[in-house]
């Protein structure tokens, strides 16, 4: 078991390695002047800028110290904010999101896996209907609207209830967290919720449950032990690529309810060509979506132990 | 209905009499069994034989309540265990019978265990939902279950996933499961066609020796004549839904009154069969279920074939003790052409 | 059997011999596909969703020929028009600018309040001319329009102007009219800019109204067709109301669904099939291949998609301006594909052990015959499911990109950029985010319901059940 | 596993729903504790901003929100209007903005400029917040600081007034050879690289802001980075800034001026740009104001009764041409056709539909103050009116000069906020249905706009501009030739001759007149098509008086702000 995980390990170092190359080989290919300030300054300030950020180096030598500085893990200084070190806005804003991220993808589980299990029982009848048909909506509405509108409620729930019930936007205490985890959390829950409910279906008709019958087991146990603990296989294998979108996905719900995460950074960075910026969140964030897998993966092998941990 | 009662030495540890079953689907209502009676004594092994599709299956399945209600629909008939008919009260519902006191096998073993379960928790379940017993309590005695069913290593063994074993030891922890509880009665539904002779043969023989240690009765289902030959004390030839003949194996064997029976003896390889001769399959196809035939379902492909026999609906004649056919042949007024039928005592 | 039948007669012992005709089929034998067709049929709402696809097929191939209007053309005075019947406008002379009203001398006397505010002249919604008396003490005046009455607690909506000069005792709104009531609101103001707090009122309603050469430019006639000042016309009918420019939704919708449905169909079919190939060979092969393959699998996820957008977009030569639909087909496929690889290995190494994948490699079949004849058949509700889902991800994707000028190059319209649009006036005009948001939910109510049907169609063991 | 239709009867399924009702609680259980620790484990963090109260008149606070994490309190260094507004109110330069966009004493008490040099009398009770006095050396630094080419500032060009300011920039001659000289603590002496008539408004500027030595060099290159990176000589300090989240200002005790300020705190709970959720935030009564509401969500303002208003943020937007030679665009017929096309009212009334917005009618704003009234009545610019079938006849004569019978599509350069995207799209239509010029939109950030506009690679751009110090000059110089940021390369040297007038002269008579002919010029040879002046709207609680917003300096300013019970 241990072994396994060391070689994971390893195998993810090399993977987050290929992921700072291809993104750093894929900056220095766009073009445009990370450097463009709002007034144009003359040479020797350019020229003063690209040596405080090494842009004056050869592309290969500019590759190897930042290489370098990161395994030491030091990010670099960000272009845009020239006085804020990558590290510090990395160590602010990634735990924002995360904690965002982990309680989304808790909530899309135990909604996806409940929700999934529900229609499964109920197979063509109402309540599977009802579902699918909210499942329907929650992922063809942008999640801009949805965070919006809930924002909307919420405002109005306020209002009416004359005092404040839950805070509109902001972060800081747990309240400040639930509505916009379970908004990041909805197209996800909708997905799992299919998901779960196709391959309930499949085990329904599986030999095993059969024979589990035939062996007299209570109606609890064979649903529970037998049913649900095969059927939730699926839904364990996408949750690492799900936790992907999800951290990224939080840009438009962290606009919305003025949470400061890393979401924004993505976007404004690659958009400002902020190179450090750009490397310091996607290597982290490569990183960290690498380890999840990881444990995905080790979830996997504890839950179906035909995939062999060797 | 049948004119005869069955009189059978023993007492009857599970006695089925006129069971019908039915499916409702897009083609109609298919009946599947149309009143199928038979009884098994302790100790004893009664084999039910048919070609596959005559409703064998369903009818075992239908006792067990493992038949999807809907479709499926149990229109008539009694299963009476120890005199409790399990078909009808609710017991079947609150399990006390089913792996309780009925434990059964299947045909494919390698899709029958749960795959992410160890086999000896599959084993132990059984014992910790009907006998009560702890975890640890429960897992040891499977271990002894599996060595009981000459599984090398049992203590290992119990500790590995379904995936690692092979078909044939598949099958045996189907056993162990099944009699964990030394069930009265053990169902054994097609329990050795997905295996390969020499694994099949172990198998029987450890059926047999189970069944003399702890004198259960065993419902063997097969298409197998082979099979029959070795393990059956009575045998219950089953065609179109119903059951055409019954009795002791010799004589079914030996002194077939049907001729259904009798087509499948003759198809059949045996030490006997001159080369020349070789097999005689039977011609024709079992009727269509949806539709099914008012007189013999046997009628179409009967060399015997006889006016009534398409219009009359023939009941169970006594052929010998214990040895009854559904064939007017055996009526007093039928003339008796075929010789190698065994001649029914007139009654 | 009733008690007569029951002693046969000798004559019911009379040998018959019985036809020995071959088996009659009782219904024609189906082939796999054929039988899957047919249940597919049985299903309603699955034949529904078949419904749904072709009506949507129509919709935009044939809806452009059908609806003749050209998607870009913008009719300024009718912007955010919510859908319904257009109302009359009267056609009014061209607008020629207004000196306005100015008084020589400041009044010495009188209320504070600028008395006398009157129109000037009819409020049309070309222009709305209001003046008023000066009022002494005042240097200068505020004005200010709202929708509702200020009254009770002095809201007097937004402000218009600020007028510095005393004499100057007018105002021209040409401020988005429409054919409303209107409060105009006329504070007088003192030398250091505080506004005096009492106010004058008056309720507008301005005559919808539009010059010739403007309905002519606006495309509401023909060409100037001998209109003359007095007359009355109707402006074209847009069933689905207008978007932020005026522009007619249903045009749009009709010119959208082809970058939308492309790439919303598309990419989803490309990407989730390479999936497929990709996580089957890595699930089937297993091992150390199976690790490598999974391995790049997460490093494709954890590229900054963005970023790879405007390398394609660059690669592919687009220009400024041009639309950027192949690049941005490409990074979708390149990039999206590790979700569905993943899912379909998870499921291959379960089936990979079952008996019949055993039986049928004994048969000598080939690997690639054995994973897509037994292996991905059996994954096949999953797959659909992913791929339902898919379908909108990926329409959001494309409105974001052509959000930021890298997806489709205005003024070609898409679906998910409409929505993105109608996101900004949610509240105020909620048409222009309703049907672009409506016309995606069908489409992926329509591929769910397809999806559900074929995998009951298409997944024998379910093909008994209801 | 029943799938019929009678589940009540069927036990499995019966069991199935008592377990997921099960699951179900235990879920909602575990999720609530997962909630819990987090919200614990983010509390520690300390971005806990508690829903404060809009106004709180127990504690003189109040809460506002801003759009955008400022990204550089460095004066040296500062360039966005946010880090404008916040340094503001926490530093205070030599002369400071009043109420009414008048400029006031600041750190210095008295102040005398000439036409060589300048000479500045500090106060004596100007004090840093952690107790040291305000002296002559902390403003040589800071400008030796800004102007030196190692900082690489992009305001730099700010302090080419100063003598050898701009030798220095270049990194022809060493910083110390600036010519500002502290004669005293008290006393600060300035000398003109040539003469100035507005160097009072430059000084007010935020690169003209003081920056103590000592306290600099002690930050290690980390100053202005966080809350105790800075020193305080304004009406409030930093007092706490979660970046990205929150900045709380509290009043300062040692500004000279601390009677004036009658609010204790200031905090900025809220940074988003979404300006929906900060009209949530204020109907919550969680905001005391809401600046840079869109013109869409003004219905909502008006439903819910708030008091609105707008201010002119001193931006002037325009298309502009490409002068460069050998393209289409440079030929005056063609610029000619298009200004004749162009309805700004069109644009204005119907299409961005923002009260805040103005119809733009020159190069110099309406609230350009002339020599005593406004610039724009004592010098009204040439009126242009919209003649479509004299446009058509400029775009035929176009065609004749350049040779061509018809012309290439254009690359139209564009921002990504929502008014460009708008405006552009509304004027590519335009153009294609008036004149049949094919536009092809080139959508691009901030920045990459920028970057292709000085690199020329356009047709036709979209440009704003707005000004650095409160004088004509900012404007006047845009469309000079050397001018860097003249990205059209627009060459008349009429115009120039008029800049350099307005640039050297100190009569302002003189120079208004030269201001009032680079107007005539600009329109009379179609160098700008004219769109809008652009204003932010804005709602605000009754109960806040006496906050100035304005174009110049702070755009929000709350240092004279006070909160009365009753409206």
């Amino acid at each position: 078991m241990l072994a396994f995980i060391l070689k994971r390990l390893v195998q993810g170092v090399i993977t987050v390695w290929f992921i700072a190359t291809a993104t750093f080989i894929a900056m220095h290919a766009v073009p445009g002047d990370p450097l463009r300030g709002e007034r144009l300054a003359n040479e020797r300030i350019r020229a003063n800028l690209q040596a405080r950020y090494g842009l004056d180096r050869p592309i290969l030598e500019q590759y190897t110290i930042y290489i370098g500085s990161m395994v030491r893990g030091d990010f670099g200084i960000s272009f845009t904010q020239q006085n804020r070190r990558v590290n510090d806005i990395i160590r602010e804003h990634f735990p924002v999101s995360a904690t965002l991220g982990i309680l989304a993808i808790a909530v899309a589980t135990f909604g996806g896996v409940l929700w999934g299990a529900l229609t499964a029982v109920y197979r063509n009848r109402l309540p599977d209907i009802v579902i699918m048909f909210l499942v329907i909506i929650g992922i063809s509405v942008p999640s801009f609207v949805v965070a919006a509108l809930s924002q909307l409620i919420l405002v109005s729930a306020n209002s009416l209830f004359g005092r404040s019930l839950l805070p509109v936007a902001g972060w800081g205490t747990v309240w400040h967290m639930l509505v916009p985890a379970l908004v990041l959390g909805l197209s996800t829950t909708a997905y799992l919720t299919r998901l779960m409910r196709s391959s309930m279906l499949e085990i329904t008709s599986a030999d095993f449950v059969r024979t589990a019958r035939a062996k007299g087991l209570p109606p609890t146990r064979i649903f529970l032990k037998h049913q649900l603990r095969n059927a939730i296989l699926p839904v364990i294998t996408v949750l690492g690529p799900q936790i992907a979108l999800i951290t990224t996905g939080g840009f438009v719900v962290e606009l919305v309810f003025s949470i400061p995460g890393l979401g924004r950074y993505f976007v404004d960075a690659v958009q400002q060509l902020d190179y450090t910026v750009i490397m310091g969140t996607t290597v982290f964030y490569g990183a960290f979506l690498v380890s999840m897998v990881i444990i995905v993966d080790i979830v996997y092998g504890f839950v179906d132990p035909r995939v062999s941990l060797e | 209905m049948s004119a005869v009662a069955t009189t059978e030495p023993e007492r009857a540890v599970l006695e089925v009499t006129d069971l019908h079953v039915e499916f409702e689907t897009h083609g109609g209502i298919v009946k599947a069994v149309r009143g199928a009676s038979f009884g098994v004594a302790k100790g004893k092994t009664l084999a039910i034989v048919g070609e596959s599709g005559c409703g064998k299956s369903v009818t075992v399945q239908s006792i067990m309540g493992l038949i999807p209600m809907p479709p499926g629909r149990i229109t008539r008939g009694t299963a009476l265990l120890d005199g409790i008919d399990i078909l009808r009260s609710k017991v079947i519902d609150g399990d006390e019978i089913r792996g309780n006191r009925i434990g059964m096998i299947f045909q494919d073993p390698m899709s029958s265990l749960n795959p992410t379960m160890k086999v000896g928790d599959q084993i132990a379940e059984t014992l910790q939902v009907h006998r009560g017993y702890s975890r640890q309590r429960a897992f040891a005695r499977a271990v002894e279950l599996l060595a009981m069913t000459h599984i090398p290593e049992a203590e290992r063994r119990a500790r590995q996933y379904p995936f690692a074993f092979s078909g044939g030891m598949l099958q045996r922890a189907m056993i162990a499961t099944a009699i964990a509880c030394e069930p009265d009665v053990l169902i054994a539904d097609e329990p050795t066609t997905a295996l390969d002779v020499t694994i099949q043969a172990q198998l029987l023989d450890l059926l047999k020796e189970l069944q003399r240690k702890n004198g259960m009765a065993i419902v063997l289902i097969t298409h197998d004549l082979g099979v029959v030959a070795r393990m059956a004390d009575d045998v219950a030839v089953m065609y179109a839904g119903e059951i055409v003949e019954k009795g002791a194996a010799e004589d079914v064997f030996y002194a077939a009154a049907h001729p259904y029976t009798h087509g499948l003896r003759a198809a059949m390889p045996s030490k006997d069969t001159s080369r020349a001769a070789g097999l005689q399959p039977i011609e024709g196809a079992p009727p269509d279920l949806f539709a099914p035939p008012v007189g013999c379902g046997y009628f179409a492909r009967c060399p015997h074939a006889m006016q009534l026999c398409e219009h009359r609906h023939p009941p169970n004649f006594a052929v010998g003790s214990g040895h009854q056919a559904r064939c007017w042949l055996h009526d007093a007024a039928a003339p008796f052409t075929v010789p190698q039928l065994q001649r029914s005592a007139r009654t | 059997m009733s008690a007569a039948e029951l002693q046969p007669t000798a004559a019911d012992f009379t040998k018959v011999v019985v036809a020995r005709e071959t088996h009659a089929l009782s219904r024609p034998s189906l082939s796999y596909w054929q039988d899957a067709w047919r249940c597919l049929r049985r299903n309603g709402r699955a034949v529904f969703s078949l419904w749904m696809v072709i009506a949507l097929g129509l919709f935009t191939v044939a809806g452009p020929w059908l609806w003749r209007v050209d998607p870009a053309a913008q009719d300024v005075g009718r912007i955010s028009q919510a859908p319904g019947l257009p109302a009359v406008a009267r056609v009014i002379a061209p607008y020629v600018a207004w000196p306005g009203v100015t008084v020589a001398e400041l009044p010495t006397a009188g209320s504070a309040v600028p008395s006398g505010l009157r129109l000037a002249e009819p409020a049309t919604t070309q222009a709305v001319r209001i003046a008023w008396d000066a009022a002494p003490g005042a240097a200068g005046y505020h004005v200010y329009r709202n929708l509702y009455d200020p009254a009770p607690d002095r809201a007097l909506g937004l402000p218009l102007a600020e007028i510095f000069d005393p004499h100057r005792v007018s105002f021209e709104d040409r401020f988005d009219l429409d054919p409303v009531l209107y409060w105009y609101s006329v504070v007088a103001v003192d030398r250091d800019g505080v506004e005096t707090e009492d106010y004058a009122v008056l309720v507008v309603e301005p005559l919808l109204a539009i010059s010739a050469d403007e309905a002519t430019a606006r495309g509401w006639l023909a060409d100037g067709g001998g209109v003359n000042v007095g007359d009355s016309i109707t402006p074209p009918y847009h069933p689905f109301g207008t978007d932020y420019l005026g522009r007619d939704m249903l045009a749009r919708l009709m010119h959208g669904a082809r970058v939308s449905l492309f790439i919303g169909v598309v990419a989803p079919l490309l990407f989730v099939f390479f999936g497929i190939v990709y996580g089957s060979t890595a699930g089937f092969a297993g091992g150390r291949v199976d690790q490598v393959l999974m391995r790049c699998a997460d490093f494709v996820v954890a590229l900054p998609f963005l970023l790879f957008m405007i390398l394609f977009k660059i690669a592919f030569g687009i220009g400024p301006g041009e639309s950027g639909v192949m690049p941005m087909l490409v990074a979708l496929v390149l990039l999206s594909w590790p979700s569905t690889a993943r899912l379909v290995r998870g499921q291959i190494l379960q089936i990979r052990n079952e008996g019949y994948v055993g039986a049928s490699r004994l048969l000598g079949a080939r690997t690639g015959y054995l994973v897509f004849r037994h292996m991905v058949p059996n994954t096949i509700g999953v797959i659909l499911v992913t791929l339902t889902f898919e379908v909108p991800r990926v329409i959001f994707i494309e409105a974001f990109l052509s959000f930021i000028g890298m997806g489709v190059a205005p003024p070609t319209p898409s679906w998910g950029s409409m929505s993105n649009e109608g996101i900004k006036t949610m509240l105020a005009h909620p048409h222009e985010l309703l049907f672009p948001a409506i016309f995606i939910s069908v489409t992926v109510l329509a591929f769910n319901l397809l999806g559900d049907g074929l995998r009951d169609a298409l997944d024998v063991r379910m093909r008994g059940r209801e | 596993m029943a799938t019929g239709n009678d589940t009540q009867r069927d036990p499995l399924s019966r069991a199935a729903l008592r377990q997921l009702v099960v699951l179900g609680v235990l879920s909602v259980v575990g999720f609530a504790a997962l909630l819990s620790v987090l919200g614990w484990a983010s509390s520690l963090t300390g971005s806990g901003a508690a829903a404060l109260p809009a106004i709180d008149f127990a504690t003189g606070t109040i809460t506002t929100s801003i759009r955008d994490e400022p990204p550089n309190l460095d004066s040296t260094r500062m360039t966005d209007s946010y880090s404008i507004m916040i340094s503001a109110h926490v530093i205070e330069g030599l002369l400071r903005y009043d109420a009414n966009a008048n400029l006031e004493p600041g750190v210095a008490e008295r102040w005398d400029i000439g036409t060589s040099g300048a000479t500045f009398w500090l106060r004596e009770d100007a004090m840093w917040s952690d107790g040291k006095p305000v002296t002559a050396h902390d403003f040589v630094f800071a400008w030796r600081k800004a102007v030196d080419p190692a900082t690489a500032s992009q305001y730099a060009f700010i302090l080419y007034p100063v003598k050898n300011g701009e030798a220095i920039n270049r990194g022809e001659l060493p910083p110390e050879q600036l010519a500002v000289r502290a004669v005293s603590d008290r006393v600060l002496e300035v000398e003109f690289e040539n003469p100035i008539a507005y160097f009072d408004k430059l000084v007010a500027a935020q690169t003209y802001l003081p920056v103590r030595e000592d306290f600099y060099l002690s930050r290690q290159g980390r100053y202005a980075a966080d809350a105790d990176d800075l020193l305080y000589n304004g009406p409030f300090r930093i007092t706490r800034w979660v970046h990205g989240a929150s900045l709380r200002m509290e009043k300062n005790p040692t500004y000279w001026n601390r009677d004036a300020v009658r609010l204790n705190v200031v905090d900025i709970a809220y940074i988003t740009r979404d300006a929906v959720a900060r009209l949530n935030l204020f109907q919550d009564g969680r905001l005391v104001d809401v600046d840079y509401i869109p013109g869409e969500a003004l219905d909502q303002v008006l439903q819910q009764r708030w008091s609105v208003h707008r201010y002119n943020d001193g931006s002037i937007w325009f298309l502009q041409v490409n002068h460069r030679p050998g393209l289409v665009t440079a030929n005056y017929h063609f610029r000619r056709a298009l200004q004749l096309a162009n309805d700004p009212g069109e644009l204005v009334y119907k299409v961005l539909k923002t009260p805040s917005y103005t119809v733009a009618e020159s190069l110099f704003p309406s609230f350009i103050r002339g020599e005593n009234g406004l610039f724009r009545q004592e010098h009204p610019p040439p009126t242009v009116q919209t003649d479509l079938v004299a446009a058509r006849e400029h775009l035929e004569l176009a065609k004749r000069e350049l040779g061509i019978d018809a012309f290439p599509p254009l690359v139209f350069l564009s921002d990504d906020t929502p008014a460009a995207v708008t405006h552009s799209e509304y004027v590519q239509e335009y153009m294609r249905r008036n004149l049949g010029l094919e536009l092809r939109i080139d959508r691009q950030n901030f920045r990459q706009r920028l970057a292709k506009q000085e690199a020329g690679e356009f047709d036709i751009a979209l440009y704003g501009w707005s000004s650095d110090y409160d004088d004509p000059l900012s404007f006047g110089d845009l469309f000079a030739s050397w001018n860097l940021n003249n990205h059209g390369r627009y060459n008349n040297p009429a115009l120039d001759a008029q800049v350099r007038i307005a640039q050297q002269s100190l009569d302002t008579h003189v120079r208004f007149a030269a201001f009032a002919e680079i107007q005539r010029i600009l329109i009379e040879d179609a160098v700008i098509i004219m769109g809008y002046e652009r204003g932010v709207m804005y709602v605000e609680d009754p109960r806040l008086k006496g906050v100035a917003r304005r174009a110049q300096g702070a755009s929000t300013d709350y240092t004279r702000a006070y909160i009365t019970p009753d409206p």
